[in-house]
């Protein structure tokens, strides 16, 4: 079981998060949150100006009141951390760098050359043994970075976008042989991409401007988003008003007709999420008896998938093209969008 | 350009500079030399170069602006001579006698000269290529010693430096070392060490821009006066 | 580096070999700092001999300095980035002042710029002296301390990342701008390690200096040679000097890293 | 890298500095060579004095340069990653050797390890006599050439990227393997020089030696002190003799390039 | 317009493309292909072993059986690069990276000054300003990169994987930069991204082994994938077979009915390209009349927006998680799926 609490002014941190024995974490969080730093703090890279980290129940680091009581050196913790930035050792090759990682924890010459020889082989990634770091594609250094953080069996592995860069054929082979680990050995993930969250974790933790804001099973955060961060996550709009039976009332007034589990009070602050993938054009397909019409005006308009993602300032919906050109839609232009009870979701407000 | 050298300087009507190269061993007599005759040519100051003798005399076939070369051995100043470069025969204008030096307290109470001679004894002497060596060589085949220094300095002064360190129980120098050292080492006194006589020889320089002044400098040192000055230091008559 | 983000830190076991190394520099001047003569070091080393040297020294050292890094640094930079295989015999040459003894530096340089020499000859006749002048204990100076400065720049550059140059030049700028704004500055501790190397070794330099400028009072005679001088006549005198030495290159050690290191 | 990336060219002007400073070495050189008695040459160099004192120097410059580097790189490693205040009086200290006339090095190491020395009595009493000896010379050239190699090895380990170390370290490599895997191996180049400029200065070092070792055929006379005294007495010999020094400098710069440039 | 024809044996490369005048193209390929050298040698910072790189008219590059006749230095190509590496002067702070390029265009110190101040402020970066490169997140990183590079007008813009490292939120932002300045300034953009290629330029090359393997419009490189690669980058699964009217027999000996526009010989080898959200099991949606029922071992299940991703040897289907619990569908299983016709479109194999 991993503990973290750990300020540390300086990068704006403030982090406390539990994670449960033998599960692993997704992190996510915008650019410049503070998810790098919380693997560097648990890698014991970093010290926190206060805190407390601890793993299994041994403490790590240990800082109280600015003096430092415990900070196991990161050698010592049996923690693999794959950082951004892939770091091969550019003096070796990448035999060499698996080699140095093995050696590191205490195979022995002979057969760490033979096992580094064996992952490679099994990665693929063989024909690249002999070349150095600055010879490689990026996203050849991003697979060999990996093998060498896996090299090691660790007790906790820290992945900092491990699928960044690569293409689309490996990185479902990445993805695999990252879920199969993660299975055995319990590890903290930091990504920007739904899909790793939601493949390579049962947890995931939200970071936000140095602080975890949400920590919940993965679903349950997906289905439903507590901060902007996140619904944009999870592809959906987000938006707050008022409970008035069974309508939301907006900022604006406009009205958003929703179906709910659960118990509201009449006039309480809720949170309701969208599906863009449900919304229409009101011109187009002649709203149902309880859809709501909203008029905004377009922000964007953005390829996504087969479909066209048409944003305004606080809904977002997934056109066909044929629809959009049709419709003479252009950013700037005002829609009327047609939103389906079924596609909003509701909840009290008060537990953000 | 050339920053300073003896011919330009000499280029004002009255002030005139007299440049001498002298051994770094002459520099104590010398400095006071030049001052006395400073004081007795108004107008001319005296430039004082010191280096090992055999420095000054590739110096001065480089071209070094000098007027008077005193060397602290013949055979450096017999090159020099050699080579063209004096304006006119050299002079001995002083001598000097080596003698031997011990640490204070004479650790290994050596008494006489054929006390060097002792195997376990740690004497320093100056190596056969430079002149103190030279020197202690004709005294060792005169007084027919065999001596086995534990090291063949580079120069007097070093010979002197190992024995005021105390790392040398003994080591053959010059009288004027001993004066110089000031107390910081003792000297034991043989008369045997007299049979050999250094000789200092001084000479006006081929190029010299003040052959004038050179002579009346080498007429100083000679004179009475001069030799006074380099009798307190220790050095003996021609 | 913030306070916060720790390098790995170095194993126990260096501290021994570290304290026997700091012990073998630090012993010595100790010794020496005792035998000076504190009573008489005001008048030893205010002599106005002594003033004259240590202003020859600090003059003649600095122009030394800035030479080498005039000149040394364009070497370094053409001996790291040319690919051809014959800078290697070019990189031994260069090299070659740190080995001779000084004094052969001297006879060296004097064989250039003596009356006899190569170069000596052409310039007399045009008037031009360098032996035996104030130039020519910088040119000594500048000689025996360039291999210092070419080397220690030499190495950083090699192991130099380029791929800033190349991210510099694809935002156009140019082969100048490139040097002075990005290959220098990632190098700037070795620039500065070469610049304080050949300082120090322009400030202590001897043998070659006193044998192709002589020792002129005021003219040529710096502060080591003031020394050599001094040994002969009053050994107190010198180590009271080679302290000064020490004082003034640690004052301008310690300034140079004060501006220097961010 | 491969011959197909291409680095940044280096402005053309730089051409002209780096090619004023190659003449300033190389020109001394060359003239020097000039002065070769070439007829003589062998006999000079190959009397039995000369082969004691080129056999002594290779060997004291060797044992000194292996001193430097155990001694030395703890202390560059030490100084560097010191996050301390107090260190940079320390590195001042420590670079004092650089600009002390030799002999004055030489003195300041007497009164350490001399018979009335700071340690010499006690070592008398042991029974062990560092002066006149080969130990001697290696002392004083260790003593004068370790500042070379800290400095050199100190601002390229405080210039080099902390990120290696600690990707490593999370790699579970302990803090020698660390040093000894990845930090040396990241800062070569300049280690590389370090040595070179370590071994140059013992190799030509003399100043420290005679003033600490004497000068004693086959014990203490390295061949800079051979060298000074042919310069008295035969100064065809003094030439050829340095000559014999920049070969023998060459030879193993560029033996030590070779194996350790990549 | 850009025309680059280069081989650089040393990489595997033997590039060929041309791009019209005022066009953006998208560069996708897999991991090593040799996406970022093919931008290093437009950049000019390699030289090819044999080729000839021209833009409007201006030969910028010719090397011609191993003699270099031309190399502009990359500083006098007018093309800016942001390289897959960030690339930070780590010695000048953020604004002063900034500066440095302008100063580099020869704007004036004053004005670069301003002008840096004023694209910080635009990007909402003002806060980053003064600090080091060492002292910016990943993602912070990127995104001054992708300024620096912007900041001086050049007249190409190479960008090696703009996107990577960017959040959500962030992502849209640049993204729609990207696009803005892409319509003014021609521009090659390597990507892993569909949404990425599909959104910022109309044309799409795709480079394996080196080699430009296929250039066209983007819509139609996406609709009628040629190589396995282009087909799991636009989401399709392909197959190859030949043609019995009507179907398409696979080298199993099953056969996949489909509708084609094309004209088709009847046993000519043809490429079928199947749309995975338009295929499900037999079991749960009783097959249509002409919809095919293949059965296949499940090779791996991943989730894929609010869908499950199950991939098998040849066909990949888009499953409900529901519908997968239902049917205890797990790796190693077999799985009958139904493939009706509109979901696969069938093209002569001849041109690929
Ligand atoms: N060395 C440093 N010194 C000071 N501040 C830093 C340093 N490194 C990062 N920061 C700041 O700390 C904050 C957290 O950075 P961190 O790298 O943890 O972000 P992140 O969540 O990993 O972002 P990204 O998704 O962009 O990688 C950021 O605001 C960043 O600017
Ligand atoms: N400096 C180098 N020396 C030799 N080969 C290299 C060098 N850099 C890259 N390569 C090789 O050249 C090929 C093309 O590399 P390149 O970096 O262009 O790939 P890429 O398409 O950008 O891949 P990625 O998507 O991983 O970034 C790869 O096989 C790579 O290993
Ligand atoms: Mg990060
Ligand atoms: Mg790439």
């Amino acid at each position: 079981m991993l503990s973290l609490r750990a300020r540390l002014p300086e990068r704006g941190l403030d982090l406390e998060l539990e994670l449960p024995a033998g599960e692993s974490l997704a992190l996510v969080g915008p650019n410049g949150a503070g998810k790098s730093s919380a693997l560097a703090l648990i890698a014991g890279l970093l010290r926190p100006a206060e805190g407390r980290i601890t793993l299994g129940g041994r403490v790590l680091t240990e800082v109280v009141s600015g003096r430092t009581r415990t900070l196991v050196p990161p050698a010592r913790r049996g923690i693999a951390l794959l950082s951004q930035d892939p770091l091969l050792l550019p003096h070796r090759t990448v035999a060499g760098n698996l080699h140095f990682a093995l050696r590191a924890h205490g195979v022995p010459p002979r057969r760490a050359g033979a096992r580094a020889r064996e992952l490679l082989e099994q990665a693929g990634l063989a024909h690249l043994a002999r070349r150095r770091p600055a010879q490689l594609s990026g996203g050849q250094a991003q697979r060999v970075a990996i093998l060498r953080a896996l090299a090691t069996e660790p007790r906790l592995l820290l992945l900092d976008e491990p699928l960044a860069a690569l293409d689309v054929e490996a990185a479902p082979q990445v993805r695999a042989l990252l879920t199969r680990t993660l299975e055995t050995t319990p590890g903290l993930v930091v990504t920007h991409e739904l899909l790793d969250a939601a493949s390579l974790a049962r947890r995931l933790a939200v970071i936000e401007h140095g602080r975890v804001v949400d920590h919940r099973a993965t679903p349950a955060v997906l289905a439903d988003p507590r901060t902007a961060f996140t619904a944009r996550l999870a592809g959906l709009s987000l938006l707050y008003g008022l409970w008035r039976d069974g309508v939301v009332e907006l900022a604006d007034g406009s009205r958003l007709a929703a179906d709910t589990e659960e118990a509201l009070a009449a006039g309480q602050p809720v949170r309701a999420t969208v599906r863009p993938s449900r919304v229409g054009l009101a011109d187009e397909d002649p709203p149902t008896a309880r859809a709501t019409v909203i008029e905004r005006p377009v922000e964007s308009l953005e390829p996504h998938g087969d479909l066209i993602r048409l944003r305004t300032p606080d809904l977002a919906a997934d056109l066909d093209a044929l629809v959009v050109a049709r419709a003479g839609l252009a950013p700037g232009a005002r829609v009327r969008l047609c939103v389906p009870p079924s596609a909003v979701r509701v909840h009290a407000a008060g537990d953000a | 350009s050339a920053t300073g050298g003896g011919s330009d300087a000499g280029t004002g009507e009255e002030e005139t500079t007299l440049t001498v190269f002298a051994a770094a061993s002459l520099q104590e007599p010398f400095t006071e030399l030049a001052e006395r005759y400073e004081d007795e040519h108004p107008g001319t100051t005296v430039r004082l170069s010191f280096a090992g003798s055999s420095d000054l005399a590739t110096q001065i076939a480089q071209g070094a602006p000098a007027d008077v070369l005193a060397t602290a051995d013949t055979v450096t100043m017999d090159r020099v001579v050699e080579a063209g470069d004096t304006a006119a025969e050299p002079t001995i204008f002083a001598t000097n006698t080596l003698t031997i030096a011990v640490p204070p307290g004479n650790p290994a109470r050596v008494a006489s000269l054929a006390d060097l001679t002792e195997p376990a004894l740690d004497l320093v002497l100056c190596a056969p290529q430079v002149p103190c060596g030279r020197a202690a060589a004709d005294l060792a085949t005169a007084e027919a010693l065999d001596l086995s220094p534990v090291s063949e300095e580079q120069s007097v002064t070093d010979v002197l430096g190992k024995v005021e360190s105390g790392e040398a129980e003994a080591g053959l120098v010059y009288e004027t070392d001993v004066i110089r050292a000031d107390g910081a080492v003792e000297e034991v006194e043989d008369p045997a060490t007299g049979a050999v006589v250094n000789e200092y020889p001084i000479a006006p320089v081929a190029d010299a821009a003040e052959p004038d002044d050179a002579a009346a400098f080498l007429e100083l040192v000679t004179s009475p006066e001069g030799q006074e000055i380099l009798a307190a230091q220790g050095f003996g008559a021609p | 580096m913030p306070a916060a983000s720790l390098s790995p830190p170095l194993p126990l076991w260096v501290r021994v070999p570290a304290a026997a190394g700091i012990a073998l520099v630090l012993l010595p001047l100790l010794a020496m700092t005792l035998q000076v003569d504190w009573a008489r070091f005001p008048a030893l080393i205010g002599s106005e001999a002594s003033r004259a040297a240590l202003a020859l020294s600090l003059r003649t050292a600095a122009a030394s300095t800035v030479l080498c890094v005039l000149l040394g640094v364009p070497m370094a930079a053409v001996l790291a980035r040319s690919p051809r295989r014959g800078t290697g015999l070019l990189r031994g040459l260069v090299l070659i002042p740190l080995v001779l003894p000084p004094v052969v530096s001297g006879l060296a340089l004097l064989s250039v710029v003596g009356r006899q020499g190569l170069l000596g000859a052409g310039l007399e006749v045009l008037g031009v002296r360098i032996a035996f002048t104030t130039a020519a204990v910088v040119l000594a100076q500048t000689f025996v301390a360039l291999p210092f400065l070419v080397l220690s720049l030499e190495g950083a550059l090699r192991a130099a990342d380029t791929g800033y140059e190349q991210a510099a030049a694809t935002l156009g700028a140019g082969p100048t701008r490139v040097l002075l704004g990005v290959t220098l500055p990632l190098v700037a501790p070795s620039l500065l390690a070469g610049v304080v190397l050949s300082f120090a070794r322009a400030l202590g330099e001897f043998g070659a200096t006193i044998t192709v400028a002589g020792s002129l009072q005021g003219t040529t005679r710096t502060l080591p040679l003031e020394i050599y001088l001094q040994r002969e006549a009053d050994p107190d005198a010198a180590i009271a000097l080679s302290f000064l030495l020490i004082l003034v290159a640690a004052a301008v050690i310690a300034l140079v890293r004060r501006r220097g290191v961010r």
